[in-house]
Parts: C-alpha cells; structure tokens; sequence
C-alpha cells in the first residue's frame, strides 16, 4: 500500500527514482493526482518516492531538501505557495536535479523543466466564464472562498477578480472564506439565504466543491432562485449538476495531471526532451454543465 | 526492649484489633521503615511519637493504604488483610486523617465530610446534595465542631480545615481511627473537645492511634505509647510507665534541656521597626500596635479570632484600612511584594497553600526570599553564596535528611515546617511575622529554633508570633496581645500572664458573646 | 431550556445550591455580555431577530455544542481532549462507509462504537499508564486520523442515503433535529453532573486527585468513563456533521478541539479542573456561533472577522476575569 | 552542544548539583529512546547516516526548536502560548514588508519588535486582566493573524533580496545557520533558567503562585517577562522560516503551537508547571524531527506516517510516564 518502490516492469538499463513533493495529501483532491502518478510511475517502471509537504512551506522545504540527499533522478513538486518553494528548487538546481512542477507553479527565480497540469489563476478565470455563461452581464452574486491564505484560495479568486474587471455588470456582493469546510459552508449559504430574500441574489459561486451541500440545502428550502457554481468536480459535485441544483462547476482533474507530470519526467530522464512542452504543458480545465455532465466521469469519488 | 504485652497477644487471648508486623516501606531515596510492629487494641488510644522525619506518617500511609509497596503482615483481628488501596483500607473500617489534609478545595465543607460516602438519591447512582448537606451538618454538631458547612474548603483556614478532617474521619465511624497530628493546629478549646470525643470513641470500642508532638497532650489521653527513632520502634509501654522526661529522652536520644524564658535579652528603645495605627483588615475592628527593634510580640487567640488576617492585611495580601508606619515612615503596601522590599516578611500559616512551592527543592525554597538581597549580582544567581546559605540552614534547622537537593514534598511534615521557617530567617529581613511557626515541630526542634528566634532579636529583628501554643508564648514573647473577634487587648507583658491567665483571656470574650 | 438553565444555581464551584456570589457575578457578566449582544443585533439587524435566522443559529451550532458538553466533562476532571476532530471525522466516516451497504442503524452504532473506543483509549492512557492529556489526545488524533486517511486514501465517502440528511438538516415543526439532539446531549450533560454520584466524582477528581483517592474513590475509573463520554459525544456531533453534509470527509472537524475547548473556556469555566457547569458550555457555544453569524449577516469582510471574533472573546473574557479577579473569585 | 547537555543533570525539577534519580531514570527512559531511534536508524537507512542528511535534520528543526524554547518557559511558569504561530507569521511578514523598502537591519528589529510586543500583551491579559492561559493566546492569535490578513489580504509578500536565504539555508562551514541560532537561543534558554534570579522566580510562581506572591516576588512581572520572551523566540523562528521560504506568508506556521508544546511535553516536561529544563525541549523537538525523516527517508506513504507519528510519540511518552509512574516520580 505504501506509494513508493514498484518493480520495474519493462526494465530499462537503469530504474530512475522521481521524487513527489505534494503540499498537502490530507487534500482529498489529490487523491486521484497521486494515483495517476503511481498508475504511470508502474508502467513506466519508475521508482516513485511520494512525499506530503502537510500543508506547510517549511515541511515541503525540508522534503525537498531530503530528495536531495537521497539525490533522486528527479523532483516534481506540487508547491503550496509559488513563490515561496523557489529557494529550495534553486538547491535542487544547484545540485543538478531536474524540476518539473505539477499543478501549482514554480515562481520567478528557480528554473524547472516544464510546468504540468492547470494552475489556480486559469482556474479562477475559467470559473468567471461559468459564472457569465449562468447569469449574463448583470448579476449580484455571492462567493464562498477557502481558507484564506492558501494559494487556491488567493490564486482562483485573483482569476476571478480579473476576469470580472471585463463584466462589470456582474457584482460580488458577498465575499465570505469558508476554509474548504462542507460545514462552514453550509452555515454560511444559509446566513446569506436568510439575509436575501428571493430574487436579491441570483447566484452563489464556490472556489472548491463543498458548497454542494449547501446547494443542496437551498434546493430543498425553495430557493431555486439562487444558481450555485462549484469549483472541481468530484461526485456529490456530478450528482448536484445531473439533479439540477447546481448550475455547473470547472472540472480540474486531477488524474491526468497526475500521469502526464510522470510522463514528462520519464522523457526528460530518458533524454527524449523534445517530446516534453515547455515552458508550459496546460491541460483543458472543461467547464461542466448539465449539457454535458454524462460525458465526464466525477473527478474523484466517482 | 519491645514490651510482649504490648505487641505479641497471649495464645487464647482474642487476637489484637490491629496488628502491623515488620513493616519496611522504602522510596526512591532508601528504606525509611526498618521492619516495624505495631499493634492496636480494641478501645485503646495508642500513641505514635517521635521527632520529625522518624516515620510515624509514612507508617500510618502504610495502615491508609497509601502504599501498598510496602512489605511485612497487617492483620486485623487476627485476620491477615492486604492493604492495596485508600478504598480497600477503608473498607476494612480503617480511617485516617492526614498530617497533610486530604481535601478537596472547591467543595464545601460538607461535600468534604461525605466525600466517598455521599447519601444515594431518587434513582440509582444518583447523589441527594440536600441530604448530603444536612447529614454533614448533623455530623459536626453532634461532634460539638463548629464548621462554616456551606464554605468552599479552599477559602478556610488551616485550623478549620483540620476541624473539618476530624468530623470527616469520625463520621465514618471505624474500627480503627488514625489522626496525624490532628492538634498541631488547633487552639486549647477545640483540644479539648477532640480529647472528650476520643474518650467517648474509646469506650465504643474503637482503636485510636494518635500522633502528636505536645507530649503533655500524649499522659493526657494515651494508655499505650510507640515511640519511633529513624524508622525503627525503639518502645512500647503503658503511657502510665512513662513520664515526660524519660519519653523525650526516648525520642531524640538523649535528655531533653528544660525550656527557660530568657531575662537577659533587651529590647531597643527608638523608633519601632513596625507600628500600625487604627488598622483594620476589612471589615474587621481596628487594631494599634507598635513593635521596637528586638521585640517579640506574641499574637494569642482562638481560632478565628483573625490573627491571620491582621499578619496578612499587614504584609499588604489582604486589603485594610488604617496607617502602617516601618521605622517611623509611612508604608503603603499594595502587596507582600513592597513589604519583602521593606524587609517585613510573613511566614504563613498553611506551608502546602501559602508557604512552600512544592514541586521545588529543598535548596530553591531555602533561597528563595534571599534571592532578592545577597544571593544574586545584577540578576545572575551567585551560585556559591546560596549553596553556602542553604547549607548552613539545612543545617541551622536541623532539616532531615539533610539534603538540599530533594524536592520539598518528599520531606515529613515537621521538616518542611522547618524549611519555611528557615526561608523565613534567612531573609535578612527587619520584622517577621511567624503565623504558627513551630506546627508540627518536634520538642527537640522546637528548643533549636526559640534559640534561633532570641539570636536575631537580640540582632534587632523584630517578630510579631502568632501560636495557639500559649507555653511557646509565655516563653518566647515579650508582650503578648490577644485578640477575640477580631479585636484586640492591650499588650501586656508576657510576665504578666499566668498559663490559666492567658487562656482565660482568650476564651474569655467567647463565653459573653455566648451569653 | 438550556439558556433558561444559565441564571440557576449550576454547581460551577460545587457549593451545592448557593454559588459563591463571585462566581455568580462573573456568570452574570458574560450572560450580560451575551444578553447585550443579542439585543444589539436584535435592534440593528432585521435579518438577525428573523427566527428562521435564530433557528439557523441554533441548528448550525448544535454540532460544537455537543462537542463542548464532551469537552467540559473532561475539562472539569482535570484535562481536555484533542482527539475530538479526528473522532468526529472517524466517526462520520465510519458511519458513511456502514450505511452504504448495510443501513442506518448499524451505521450509527459503528459511530458510536468508533468514538467510544477512541475515548475508553484515551481514559486508559491518561489514568493508568499516567501520559498527560496533551500527549495522549494530541497523540490518538494523529493516530485516529491517520487510520482513517489508510481507510479511505483522505478521498471521501459519497453515495449515503438521502433520508440521512434529517439528523442535520432536517427540522421537527419549528425546531432543527440537530439542535434537539444537542439539547439532549446537554440535558444528560446536567444531569451526570448534578445528580448522579458519577458526576460529583467528576468534580471531586479534577478538584483533587490524591483527596478523591484517600477517600476510597475510583480515581482511575471515573477518568476512564469521563474521556468515554467525550468520545461518544464527539461520535454524535460525528453523526449530526454526516447529515448536515451527507458525505464521510477525512479531513473534516479538524478545528473541533480548539473550538470546543474555547467555548467552555469562554463560558468561564476554568482549564485548572474541579469547577464548571454545563450552563458555561452552552454559554460559551451560543455567544461564539452568534459572533459569527452576526459578523456574517454584517457582511464584514473575511479579512477582518478573524480579527474581530479575537477581540470579542478578549473583552468578554476579560470583562469577565477581570471582574472576577477583584472580587477575589480565584 | 545540545545533545552533549542532555544527560548532564539539567534542571528538569531545578535538582541544582544532583538529580532526583526518578526524574533521571525518566529522563534516559526518554533519552533511551532517542538514542535507540537514532542508532537503528544509522544502521537501517545509509541515507540518514549520511552527515548532509544528519545536518539536514538539525536545520530543518530549528525553527520548531527555537519555538519550543519559549514555549520551555512559559510552560515552566504555568501556563502556555497559543499565538506563537500568528506571532511567527506576522513577524516574518513584517520583516518582509520592512525589507524590501528599508534593509535587512529595521526588518529585523521590525519583526523582533512584533513578537516581544504581543508577547507582553499575552503576559498583561494573563498576569493583570488575569484572563486565562488558553483563551489568552488563542485570542491573542486569532487578533493577531485577522489584522496580518488585513494588512495583506492573505496574500505572500514577495520580493526579498536573494541574500536573506542565508539565515534559513545558508551553512557556516559545514553547520547550517539556522541550527547556530538555534543554539544560541537554547544557551540563552539554559542560561535564564540555571543562573538568573529571573529563571529561578519562573520555577517559583510555576511551582505556586500564592507562596512566591507571599515569599515577595512580584509575581506578575515575572509571568509578564516570560511571555515577551515567547514572543521575541517565536519572532526569532519568523525570520529563519522567512530565512526559508524567502516570502512573508500570512497563512505560515499555523502548526507552530501544537508542534512546540509536543516537542516540550514529549521531552518529559508536564503542563504542570514549575519543572523542566531546555534539554527537556531539546530532546522532544529532535526526537520529532528525526522520527518525520526517518519516515521521510523510508519512504513511508504519507497516508501511513500520521499514523505511524502517532504511535510513536505514544510509545515514547508512554514508556517514559509508565516508568515515572512506577518510580513515583510524580
Ligand atoms: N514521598 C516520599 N519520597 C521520599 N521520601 C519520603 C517521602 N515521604 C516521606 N519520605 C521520607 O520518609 C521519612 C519519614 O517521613 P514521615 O513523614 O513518616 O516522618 P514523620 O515521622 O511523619 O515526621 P513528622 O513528625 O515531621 O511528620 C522522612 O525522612 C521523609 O523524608
Ligand atoms: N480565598 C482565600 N485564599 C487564601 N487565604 C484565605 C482565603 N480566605 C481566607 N483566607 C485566610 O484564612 C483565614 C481564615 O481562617 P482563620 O479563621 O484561621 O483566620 P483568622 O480569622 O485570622 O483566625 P486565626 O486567628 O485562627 O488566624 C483568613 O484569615 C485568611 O487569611
Ligand atoms: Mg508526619
Ligand atoms: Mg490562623
């Protein structure tokens, strides 16, 4: 069960060892992520030594810094904070250990291979754009962050920031953190459900998935008036949007970033650098509604 | 030299209610209970003495079940029984009330004296407080104990504590009852009274061990007497075969030099090292007094006749009204913290509550007052001047085991009665105020220090000493006042009073304000 | 009937019927300060004095609430708990992955059993193998959380039944489910600690206990049957956040430890043990959750609250200590 | 040093000279362990014997190290301190925001200032007002991270001159800075506590407020001093994480209270208060530290290492109490 050493199945000359930063694997969306790099780790016969930063820049320093001493072949990080994770990916650099980062970016200063998946900014840009595609131009809406100070939280809402400035007609009267809460959410969707009467809201949108029970809530409280927007997609988000209470949400999923960063790795190592986008290598963050909910599997919980 | 009658029961004869047989019990510092038996006849009041740190508590832990590591037989009317618990010693109808209380500070009183026995409510494992409170109630007054029932133990006394350990003990009415000094802090009248009620438990039958350091006290009610040296019993005779000499020499070893009130000493005329005019503590009557250098004043009352109160508003703990005055100068203490600074320390009644930290060593506690004066140089500790300081007290005081390094708690009683007492006298203070000083000190140790309290009055210092000891009174003190109420006479030489003079005078105010 | 409770005699200092009058005094000052901020919000917000507002206050606090009745307990015996989160998350968990395939009931029960072993292993540790509270709890929510991310690779568990959501959600006429449930909670909270022997161990225990000991009392067991009951609650409040959110989340209830302990604190009971009424829990939920709602329903901004929620517990606490002190209470 | 201190009899109940030898057997029961995990570990993993490694550990561990040294004192004294993550936070965003503009030096003494100032409020709130210990600071941190929130809408500050690393990373022949200020601040620590007056008043008033108030101490100064030194130590840990990560991050060090005091309290010093001694803190904190990398370099999964954490500081403080148990040590 433990993620590491998978024997290798096609064996190559040598099997590389790949070390996995990830911030925070108490996150249930990393789940998938990790399971997608395991999946691919096996298959391509890489040793993949899968480490958690618990959710604090020091931690992922110092895990950086272990992979160092265990000189792996190479490091994907998962950073918490861009800018903050540059220091010890300059160590890494120094000592001549490749870089790819996966998901989060890698700020201004290190140098990385290549950057993987979809990051928080693009992801809170494209939920603007499921917020236009709902309510149109003019809308007041209501929207429920994460915990504050966590790069999700001030990356998807620096996207959604931006992208509204071109939909002026749509205001964010509310803006309240619910810490990536079910809970807190919930208490919060009511809060503000019981201070606006029907047709003084007519959108409430959430930078993560635990808003779905809050949409919930809503729906069978007679509030249909008020659309609810997810952020990921994970199943009680899928359930939500086939049963209609809620409008859509942005699908970041996890899985495919998950095997593309090994892949990526394995070209590097195997010296096959053309085959690996640089500086970028985005993947499509689908934006799912009930038109096209069936097409795509949950994210995770599936 | 153990006395057979008093120990080994002559076959045919019932065997004996109590009988502990080699006892050894050692801590993490060595054996401090060398194999020793006791036995305890049915109606029998049997007297444990001897000097501070000899084992005369730990042995009574060992009959409470305080440690059921011990080794050797307890046998309880020829019944061998193991003592594993607190619970299972009073289960067997033993019980005891500890030298260093066993309360509980935010329950009342009266939660206090129910404490493992409370009354059985409406439905199973339910309590009745109402029926609680009203059994307690009942309990002390058929004691003849006046105890405030509804007051949280925490907020009381030292001498209502033990008063409400006593009615705790008695009312659980054993086979076996076992009091560790339960006199060290009361005051003539309520002796008495305890006295009466032993007898009368004496006659039911029930076994007394009884252990104090006012030997007089031991002829007056004891029938058999133990007396313990350094963890072995060195006799056990009849209290009539005894007399107060040959007992003392029993304790320490060696005969005992006869307490003299000294004559020679002078008290510095001048300016008084402390004055206090129309003082009161609140909402108490006021009080004037003024003491020379080299004076010692002694404090004489009932319990509750708020001595402690007036040591404590006059060290700045309790609020009060009224002029202080140090060597002429106007003193407005806020706390003890300004009268420390002024040079005027209080030595408190209640060493566990208000006068020893605890979980500190015997050299901590020793240097602790002093840390402010001589002991340090600009905020750093000379580490050599304390080292010598608390050698020289451990030694001055006679503390046992003589090792500054122990944590205090696992120290007997009297000896950490005597670390206090050293922290105290090694301050270089100016006035000190003792609050019942020598507690729980034995008479050998007790002669050392009134020869230590003399040394520094006839260096100047003045002490105001408040005891329920009247002798340690008229033997120490210059001027004695005594206080009823609250109030207080004035001053008389301690010359003047007579032993029944002094406890007249005490008790005097009680029986009009009865009236 | 809880806040009804508050002005009567609760036993915060054991004197039986009559509280000492400080205690009083102080109970008195943070109910006033409650009392104040209520009728404040009641005159400035409409939104707040509507009752299904009120009542949302009550349904969304329940679950603390419960958590808090566990918490005091073992406060008053002398220690804390930190294991809760992670027992209310286990719990939940536990329950989600049952009732999937097996029901309700059992589903229940595996909760409860969850958060009743946690809590008898933590009694276990503290009292016989002598690890301080701190450690211990501190040491079976890492372990208990640990567990559970093993179990469920920290994804959660979806797919409960919808019926579920009652216990959370749903209401019984005006009244929310989970509010009757913390009712309930406290009214057993009051009576172990009033009326039954149990409960005055409680007190005697965390009041002193080598005193309890000397006198023949069970020092070990009631510690062992006090941490019980905190687990058991934490399962509840488990229970009550499984239908408020109808998904089993590992890493949900994290911030429950702080939270509960701060709202017996805030209620003015005492971390030293031997003290406190369930009055003070409740006392301490109520004030905390209406701060929030109220800061909510002002619209503060998310940046500021924390600030704010920070300086109101100093003042109420304050004005309390303060108070306290100088009628010479501790 | 450090390690050579600890089986030296440091004071963990200011024995002076010689050790309660219950307090010393509990002591190496603990130090046992240690060393026991340290030997498997040289033997087991070629990686973790590796110096680089070894070094590693002793750097990425100062920070929490720092933090626990403070923590030593204001546990010693009774109490505890909550905010010490809020105070990191801040203090290294301030020296951030100081930076940029002014130079190192004011950013230094800018985040110094954060901490001892908080930390003297936390001393006031608990010594004057007479508010708990616990609602204290964990009012104090939750003020404290709202007005750093709003003072950066929870966004990083970047932007640091390159240099700065130094402190965090940085090594003075093969010794990693961070770990020499580590060493100063323990030295400092063993310094207040063994030869000041001051640090023998802080076992005093933790030992029994009410003795040392009447032995003349002025109780409230001492408590007060010991919380700024908290504060100025948890500022002194703010800088080396800003040493790291080379940005002021509000949401930092959040774990930073609940790490330390176990880093203390595993190290045998109990919440009590009035024992303990710095190796006590050393000792947990390195302990901690190594059992996080050892399971790091075993490449244990990180769903298994909570888990497995938990268990072990179970297992340490467990043999340790049990034995001191035994002995009668408490
Ligand atoms: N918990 C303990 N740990 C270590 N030594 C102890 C402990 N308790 C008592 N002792 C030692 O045992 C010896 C006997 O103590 P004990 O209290 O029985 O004396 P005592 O006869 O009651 O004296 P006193 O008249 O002062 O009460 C003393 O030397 C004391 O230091
Ligand atoms: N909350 C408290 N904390 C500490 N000490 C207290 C508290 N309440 C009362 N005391 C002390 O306990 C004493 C009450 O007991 P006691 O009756 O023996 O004192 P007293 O009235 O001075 O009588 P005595 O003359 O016997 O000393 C008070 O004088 C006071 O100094
Ligand atoms: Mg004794
Ligand atoms: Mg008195």
């Amino acid at each position: 069960s433990s993620g590491s050493s998978t024997p290798a199945a096609s064996t190559p000359a040598k099997t590389f060892t790949v070390g996995s930063m990830i911030w925070d694997t108490s996150v249930g969306f990393y789940a998938n992520f990790i399971k997608g790099q395991q999946e691919e780790a096996a298959a391509l016969g890489i040793t993949l030594d899968l480490q958690t930063g618990k959710g604090d820049l020091a931690t992922e320093v110092s895990v950086i810094q272990q992979f160092i001493t265990k000189k792996v072949d190479l490091i994907i990080v998962t950073p918490s904070d861009a800018q903050g994770i540059v220091p010890a990916i300059k160590q890494a650099n120094d000592a001549g250990i490749p870089v790819i980062s996966a998901n989060n970016q890698v700020g201004q200063g290190a140098s990385v291979v290549t950057f993987v998946g979809a990051d928080d900014y693009q992801f809170g840009q494209k939920q603007g754009e499921l917020l236009v595609k709902a309510v149109g131009e003019n809308a007041k809406v209501g929207y429920v962050m994460g915990k504050l100070g966590t790069s999700a939280q001030t990356l998807r809402k620096k996207g959604l920031d931006d992208y509204l400035k071109t939909h002026t007609g749509i205001k964010l009267i509310e803006s309240q953190a619910a810490d990536w809460d079910n809970a807190k959410a919930l208490a919060l969707v009511q809060d503000w459900l019981s201070k606006y009467p029907a047709g003084s809201i007519d959108a409430i949108i959430d930078q993560g998935p635990e808003g779905a029970t809050a949409a919930k809530y809503a729906f069978d409280n007679g509030r249909k008036d008020v659309k609810f927007l997810m952020g990921d997609y994970p199943k009680d988000v899928k359930d939500g949007i086939t049963a209609g209470y809620i409008y859509g949400t942005v699908d970041q999923d996890p899985h495919p970033q998950g095997v593309e960063s090994v892949k990526m790795a394995n070209f590097w190592l195997l010296g096959q650098k053309d085959k690996v986008p640089q500086p970028t290598y985005y993947l499509d963050l689908p934006i799912v509604t009930s038109e096209n909910v069936s097409q795509y599997p949950a994210a995770w919980g599936g | 030299m153990i006395d057979p009658v008093g120990t080994t029961a002559s076959p045919g004869a019932a065997p004996p209610l109590l009988a502990m047989r080699q006892i050894r019990k050692s801590f993490a510092a060595g054996e401090v209970l060398h194999g020793v038996d006791f036995t305890l006849e049915r109606g029998q009041i049997h007297a444990l003495v001897g000097q501070n740190g000899a084992g005369k508590s730990t042995l009574m832990k060992v009959l409470g079940g305080v440690y059921p590591d011990h080794s050797g037989e307890v046998s309880l009317e020829g019944q061998p029984i193991r003592l594993s618990s607190p619970g299972a010693a009073l289960d067997h109808g033993i019980a005891v009330i500890y030298q260093d209380f066993a309360l509980v500070p935010a329950f009342s009183v009266a939660d206090n004296i129910a404490l493992g026995r409370e009354p059985r409510g409406g439905f199973p494992g339910s309590i009745s407080h109402r029926a609680l409170r009203a059994r307690s109630a009942q309990e002390a007054a058929a004691l003849g104990i006046d105890v405030p029932v509804g007051q949280p133990v925490g907020r009381l006394g030292v001498a209502e504590q033990q008063l409400t350990e006593v009615v705790k003990a008695l009312s659980r009415n054993a086979r076996i009852l076992v009091m560790d000094e339960p006199t060290a802090r009361l005051s003539p009248a309520e002796r008495d009274r305890l006295f009466d009620t032993m007898r009368r438990l004496k006659q039911g039958g029930v076994g007394i061990v009884y252990i104090s350091h006012f030997l007089e006290e031991v002829f007056l009610v004891a029938d058999q007497v133990t007396v313990l040296r350094d963890g072995n019993v060195v006799a056990t005779r009849p209290a009539a075969e005894l007399d107060l000499p040959s007992l003392a020499s029993l304790m320490v070893g060696s005969t005992l030099a006869v307490l003299q009130r000294e004559t020679d000493r002078r008290v510095r005329p001048g300016t008084a090292a402390l004055e206090i005019r129309d003082f009161s503590p609140a909402r108490r009557p006021s009080v004037s007094l003024a003491i020379q250098p080299g004076e010692i004043v002694g404090l004489a009352g009932l319990v509750g006749s708020g001595r402690t109160r007036l040591a404590r508003a006059i060290v700045g703990d309790l609020p009060s009204t009224g002029d202080r005055l140090v060597r002429g100068g106007p003193a407005p203490f806020r706390s003890p913290v300004d009268a420390a600074a002024a040079g005027i320390l209080l030595l408190p009644e209640d060493r566990k509550r208000d006068g020893l930290v605890l979980p500190s060593t015997v050299a901590s506690n020793l240097s602790l007052t002093a840390l402010r004066g001589a002991l340090s140089r600009r905020g750093f500790v000379r580490r050599g001047e304390r080292r010598r300081l608390v050698t020289d007290l451990v030694e001055r005081f006679r503390i046992l085991p003589p090792d500054p390094d122990r944590p205090v708690k696992t120290l007997s009683g009297g000896n950490q009665q005597k670390v206090l007492m050293g922290r105290a006298f090694g301050a270089r203070a100016s006035v000190l105020i003792l609050d019942q000083p020598t507690a729980g000190v034995d008479v050998g140790v007790k002669a050392e220090l009134y020869g230590q309290v003399r040394e520094m009055a006839r260096d100047g210092v003045a002490f105001i000493i408040i005891s329920d000891d009247l002798d340690e009174l008229l033997l120490l003190a210059d001027r004695i006042m005594v206080m009823r109420a609250g109030a207080a006479d004035q001053p008389r030489p301690a010359e003047s009073f007579s032993r029944a003079g002094l406890l007249e005078a005490i008790t005097r105010q009680v029986h009009e304000v009865a009236v | 009937m809880t806040s009804g409770d508050l002005p009567a005699p609760a036993p915060p200092a054991r004197l039986g019927r009559q509280v000492h009058w400080a205690q009083l005094a102080s109970r008195y000052a943070m109910l006033g300060f409650f009392a104040a901020l209520v009728v404040v919000l009641i005159v400035a917000s409409p939104t707040f004095r509507d009752p299904a507002n009120l009542l949302n206050i009550l349904q969304q606090n329940s679950i603390i609430g419960i958590v808090a009745c566990g918490m005091l307990l073992m406060i008053i015996v002398g220690g804390f708990d930190l294991s809760v989160g992670a027992v209310g998350a286990a719990s939940s968990c536990a329950a989600a992955a049952v009732f999937v395939p097996l029901g309700i009931v059992p589903g229940v029960i595996a909760a409860l059993m969850v958060g009743l072993s946690v809590g008898l292993l933590n009694g276990v540790l503290i009292a016989k193998i002598g690890i301080n509270p701190f450690v211990t709890t501190l040491g079976t929510q890492v372990l208990v959380t640990g567990l559970l991310f093993i179990a469920t690779n920290a994804t959660p568990i979806y797919g409960l039944p919808e019926g579920f959501t009652f216990i959370g959600l749903g209401r019984i006429g005006p009244l929310p489910v989970a509010f009757l449930i913390f009712s309930g909670v406290v009214v057993v909270t009051l009576v172990i600690l009033r009326f039954t022997r149990f409960g005055h161990y409680i007190y005697a225990v965390g009041g002193s206990r080598d005193a309890s000991r000397l006198a023949g009392i069970n020092v070990d067991r009631v510690t062992i049957a006090v941490y019980g009951f905190g687990g058991l609650f934490a399962a509840i409040a488990g229970l009550v956040l499984l239908g408020q959110t109808n998904i089993g989340q590992p890493a949900s209830a994290s911030t429950w430890p702080l939270s509960a302990i701060a709202a017996v604190v805030v209620g003015g009971v005492p971390l030293t043990g031997g003290v406190g009424g369930v009055a003070g829990a409740v006392l301490g939920t109520l004030l905390l959750g209406t701060v929030a709602n109220a800061l909510n329903l002002l619209s503060v901004s998310p940046y500021w609250q924390p600030a704010i929620t920070g300086l109101v517990i100093l003042l109420a606490v304050g004005l309390d200590s303060y108070q306290r002190k100088r009628s010479g209470g501790e």
